[in-house]
């Protein structure tokens, strides 16, 4: 038996007897997650205790140092954890923009003292992080930001709007972008700050969106005190700090267009419209664009895999991320749009329990906003032009 | 028949796009999609149609109407697609007032046409049943029964039909289909209103053992189908010509943003690449734009291929308004996936009309098997 | 009877009495074409009795003014030759650059003695003119052109080289961009000319194209000497006359979407593939695709007629030729990768009878000059952003 | 297995490359076609292929070859489609071995896989019969007929058939279907050499009471599909495996071009609209290279879906392809339609392979039945 076998055998032992029967099966909604934080809902009381569980061993960062609370697992330690979370259909404890998001960042550019304070809490979903980046005017063009930290000696004043920061109206902390040399060329001048959003001058305001519900506030900051110790990475250099995390933010919705899951769309669509006497979908021409849909599904799951394994044997190109950010979210939104055409008029509900309050029509208007979050689209072809096929002027 | 507007036309144009953007502009379906309006429709604007003689557009003028023809339809339907106004204009004008007038009795058409054309009254036509227009594949009898008929089934997507005063039913019947008015309070109808992604109405329509008197019948019995295809592709070339208003309008509005809107110092509309695109969708709009055109005039020509025409507008304009409102989403960027801005709006008009009267994959079938492959 | 009925009849009969039999039925090749000229090749000799006589009535041109050879029809007695002659499956007498595109550059641009002396040899066939844009090094960017023409008082002597000139080696004439002013910017300083391709100083060579053959030559000047006489338009203002030509070739080349003709692809994939027990194409991916290019190939053809009517009416925007000319050569591209998935193996056969030479394939690849000649796709699109969507810095 | 290649994977990719660019780039291919070669393929270059240890890549070790697996077979099958080398490696050393591999008796194997290993025999596997692949539908019949078989039929597309040293024939018997090894010479067997619009090369095949005996039986009677099926899925990835190595290196030098050519007073390189366009042509690029080394990698570790993974490869490598070609020859403009450039050879190339063994739509057909729509 290897090491990994054995850790296999033990995690699956202590998974079994750990993970509440709550906390199985699949995540219908986004109410269902568990985000943490000071102010923590949890759909049952099982759930906490999942969680509480989950954090004590450092498992809902596995791959994190023990020392700062994470599971300290290696890569195949981690991939074990998973495919035998997969095998109980176990709930993910925690789902955090900290784990997924902050906490990478800080191991690479925080201070000892930095990743000693903030990374535990994340892992035991204590604190809740929201981001602050994009603003109004700045949109595609994120190193335009215009919010500014004047220097007050041992603190900076931060005045300024940001703009799609999910669930601002529900975080605990913001990790953020600020200007603070404004002559400065743009991309220099910026830094990546940290601050409680219960300091005095932060306020939020809800967005809504097409799709009905969003997560989206618009966060404004009047003279807000944010102490210089919280500075991440350099000064001026925020940018080098925002790149690290938008390549873990970019791989993670290119991820969707694998992960949106649910019922296949052939399925969906018989179900919904029947088949002829050679059991084929009585739509034929829908036929064909979901059999061609589910053509490039197939092979964009490989090409994630592939990825992951390029980058464990250190073969990968760092934009390809935001390859598999551009083809996996164009690919969601497809697939959005065949399940639409699937569901025909019965998808366009918009209320009621038919419907499940329109959830169809809700999601694939939800999936449009994957090619302009985390970086749109033109941008993602932007950075492969230059980075990955060195066109000039790019 | 030139595939251009002639001057009567255009005034036309003119006065219903002057109308609507002065009394049913986009506010105006906000105002009765955030006041949860009851009908979801306004009746007074409704007879407002009247009064302008929109309502009646294609009723002929001895029954209160303009006695116009497609092509005068399709511009009613275009204004109405740019300014996303809920409106009886399709369901009522369009579809019920074509299968009265060409298959009313007199009675019927006494009874019903000159309410249409004063905006008067709302007459649905419940075709659909599963979830996909299939109008050859219908579900609903009509049984004999004594003096009349006897109608079950379930009906759905019928426009307007929460508020309608009457009701036109397809039905299978003995040796064909056959369609019948049906007051909407008779015993065994029930009628549940589906408030829709677009905020615009329809509704569900249940019939259990509706009892109907055999005056109930428009025009013969087992002679529904033809009645019915006449009406549905009427429906179906003014349903592409607002999908050709909606895309247009949304282009319009995404083309004004490229041309204010600055990123990285420039204007987003001298990005090349957003630039070839726009140019390949409006490349796209003017050839929807035609397809429409060709549609109508064929109709009113009464070209025996008028039906495949009809197909190549729906199917063709369909497309291009969804790419035309993706991309409005996507040019916009974060504000575009915002309930503020409109273009989110026309994005969800555009997928009910796309479903409505069959999406672009039915068009495509009926293309298919025309030709023979 | 109207006029337009009286006219009718008596070109009915005319054509009857005409027009050869031999001059009836469909152009199967580009070989059965009559391109007229001094070393005319006629496929029968009735093509050239067909030719002469209705060169003779100016039938060639129907619309150019009587006093230069023309029909002098109006618009509408033109499209009752056109339907007269459609009816009784008349082929074109001529095929003609001369007619098609110098000779309106000619009435809208030519001095009188120009038009008296070109026009009438263009309409009879006795010249046959090929056209001396692009260069090696200019391609899209056309106005880059750098064929010099230096002043030697009452003439020019030219020197330089141009490419893709369709039938220079069997042309007697060039109209040709040259450049009188190499200090201009680039669009001014560029004049229109013409001269004779037996002057002493021009060769020419073919190209092959991937179809195998090929219209196309490279055209070399070698101290060519060109007559100031025959500058059409303004000194240094040829670009001018060019666009106006330009506009002419884009309709043509779009137009090739809709004449493309032949037989429809469902029949095409219907006598390869065949039936299922439906009636439908026993391959349901490719009908898909199939009935989407006759949706779309269908609205075209809606979108040439209304462009007509447009023009009619006086309300063209003249960017809708470039509109035009970039979807019908995309569309015809489409069309012919649809005609070979419909042929399947027997289309890919390149030479043998069984194939008529590889007809299919040489088709095929000749339609991916469409995006390119007359202007390629790309610059239709700058075109249209410019022009008619009025895009910043397009 | 990881979808990355092995270091001695890589070491084969390199030699591949390494060879045909030496012995047998492009070049290579209009030497034959200008030269009108009679046999359309080097005799001489498939010897050095046996040498070099390539043609028998898939071969196990006692019959002279490498032994190796689908992943290694696909990486000489992308470094064909780079250079564009006609080649029996496709017909012999993958269709055709591996059906001798999987069902040859002993006889059958010693007396062609060595030969075949060796560079030195072609052998020809006869499968298609009308313009699309279709083995589900099969014409040609063998008849039970004295000590043997009598087969008639007529076959197509046959890679090399015309200097096959044997065929491989494909045909219904009583109860199913069952492959044959016929020689070439036997009376009755007609073969016409078909030129392809990619200059390599295939033939027509035109059986007419062709008489086998039983030993010609390849497998068992009427136990030919599975046997059958195994070595057209190998050859399928091989196949998208060439079409991305043929794609990828049209898009290569595409690149090359946008970074050198000027238009405009800019390079090319620098329109946005074309960077755009690159950049999607990168990612399906990925994408398809992903799907092709997935397929592979199924069928060496036997997933019982792996014909499924295939057709995933097949129909995304050649869709991919197409977009491939079609983008270098518009971004190379006028002279990529020229027959001097090499980017229409790789169109031509990439059409050929996209018909080979069942296009994006046979193999879209296939997932849809899997997937039971």
């Amino acid at each position: 038996m290897t090491d990994l076998d054995t850790f296999r055998a033990e995690t699956r032992a202590w998974l079994e007897a750990n993970c509440p029967a709550e906390c199985r099966g699949p995540v219908e909604s986004d109410e269902d997650r568990v985000w943490g934080g000071r102010n923590a809902v949890f759909p049952t009381p099982a759930h906490k205790v999942w969680l509480d569980r989950m954090g004590a061993k450092g498992w809902t960062a596995p791959e994190w140092p023990a020392e700062y609370g994470g599971g300290g697992l290696s890569r195949e330690q981690a991939k074990v954890l998973g495919s035998e979370m997969r095998r109980i259909d176990a709930q993910a404890p925690l789902a955090s923009f900290g784990v997924w998001m902050l906490g990478p960042a800080l191991l690479a550019f925080g201070t000892e003292e930095q990743k000693q304070r903030f990374l535990p809490e994340i892992v035991r979903g204590e604190i809740r992080w929201c981001q602050g980046y994009s603003e109004p005017g700045a949109g595609s063009d994120l190193a335009s930001i215009q919010t500014r930290a004047e220097d007050r000696g041992d603190h900076w004043i931060v005045n300024g709007q940001k703009v799609w920061t999910s669930y601002a109206d529900k975080a605990d902390w913001i990790f953020c972008l600020v200007r603070t040399d404004p002559e400065a060329p743009k991309h220099l001048g910026i830094s990546f700050v940290l601050f409680d959003m219960a300091t005095k001058g932060v306020s939020t305001r809800p967005i809504t969106l097409i799709s009905g519900k969003s997560p989206f506030c618009e966060t404004f900051f009047d003279d807000v005190r944010v102490e210089k110790a919280n500075l991440v990475g350099t000064l001026n250099r925020g940018w080098d700090v925002a790149k690290h995390l938008l390549a873990h933010e970019r791989t993670m919705i290119g991820a969707m267009g694998e992960l949106g899951g649910g019922r296949p769309l052939g399925q969906v669509a018989t179900g919904s419209i029947g088949m002829d006497d050679e059991g084929r979908l009585d739509d034929g021409m829908l036929r064909a664009r979901i059999a061609e849909m589910e053509i490039d599904a197939a092979a964009f799951r490989l090409a994630m895999e592939r990825a992951g394994d390029q980058v464990k044997a250190g073969q990968a190109h760092p934009a390809i991320a935001s390859m598999l950010k551009y083809y996996g979210s164009e690919l969601n939104k497809r697939r959005h749009e065949l399940l639409m055409a699937a569901g025909g008029s019965d998808a366009l509900e918009w209320e009621g329990e038919r419907s499940r309050g329109g959830k169809a029509a809700r999601d694939w208007l939800r999936t449009k906003a994957n090619s302009i979050e985390g970086g749109t689209s033109e941008v993602q072809l932007n950075i492969i032009a230059k980075h990955l096929l060195q066109l000039p002027g790019a | 028949m030139p595939l251009i507007l002639t001057e009567e036309q255009s005034m036309l144009k003119e006065a219903a796009d002057g109308f609507l953007n002065e009394h049913a502009p986009i506010a105006h379906l906000r105002k009765l999609r955030d006041s949860r309006d009851a009908d979801g429709v306004s009746r007074d604007l409704w007879r407002a149609f009247g009064e302008m003689g929109f309502a009646g557009v294609i009723i002929p003028e001895e029954h209160g109407g303009s006695g116009l023809g497609a092509v005068e339809a399709g511009v009613m339907a275009e204004a109405l697609g740019r300014t996303l106004t809920p409106s009886p204009f399709l369901g009522s004008g369009v579809l019920s007032a074509k299968v009265l007038i060409d298959g009313g009795s007199g009675a019927q058409q006494a009874a019903w046409l000159p309410r249409i054309a004063a905006g008067e009254a709302i007459v649905s036509l419940a075709v659909d049943e599963g979830a996909k227009h299939a109008p050859a594949r219908m579900a609903t009898v009509a049984q004999r029964s004594g003096n009349g008929f006897k109608l079950n089934g379930a009906k759905g997507f019928v426009l307007d039909g929460h508020v309608a005063d009457a009701l036109i039913v397809a039905a299978l019947t003995e040796n064909g289909l056959t369609l019948f008015l049906v007051d909407p309070k008779t015993a065994g109808v029930e009628i549940e209103r589906t408030v829709m992604v677009d905020a615009h109405n329809a509704a569900r329509v249940t019939l259990t053992d509706v009892e109907v008197d055999a005056d109930a019948v428009i025009g013969s019995v087992d002679g529904g189908e033809a009645l019915l295809e006449g009406a549905l592709n009427l429906g179906r070339a003014c349903a592409a010509a607002s999908l050709n208003g909606a895309g247009d309008q949304a282009f319009q509005t995404t083309m004004a943003y490229l041309r204010t809107r600055k990123q990285f110092g420039k204007l987003i509309g001298e990005f090349q690449a957003l630039q070839h695109r726009s140019a390949h969708l409006f490349s796209e709009i003017e050839i929807a734009r035609a397809a429409v055109m060709g549609a109508l005039t064929a109709l009113d020509n009464g070209r025996p291929d008028a039906g495949l025409v009809v197909s190549v507008a729906k199917a063709k304009a369909g497309r291009v308004a969804e790419l035309a409102v993706q991309e409005a989403v996507q040019m916009h960027g974060g504000v575009g996936m915002t309930d503020e801005y409109d273009v989110g709006l026309f994005m969800k008009r555009v997928r009910v009309l796309n479903e409505l009267l069959g999406d672009a994959g039915f068009h495509q079938e009926r293309m298919a098997r025309a030709q023979g492959f």
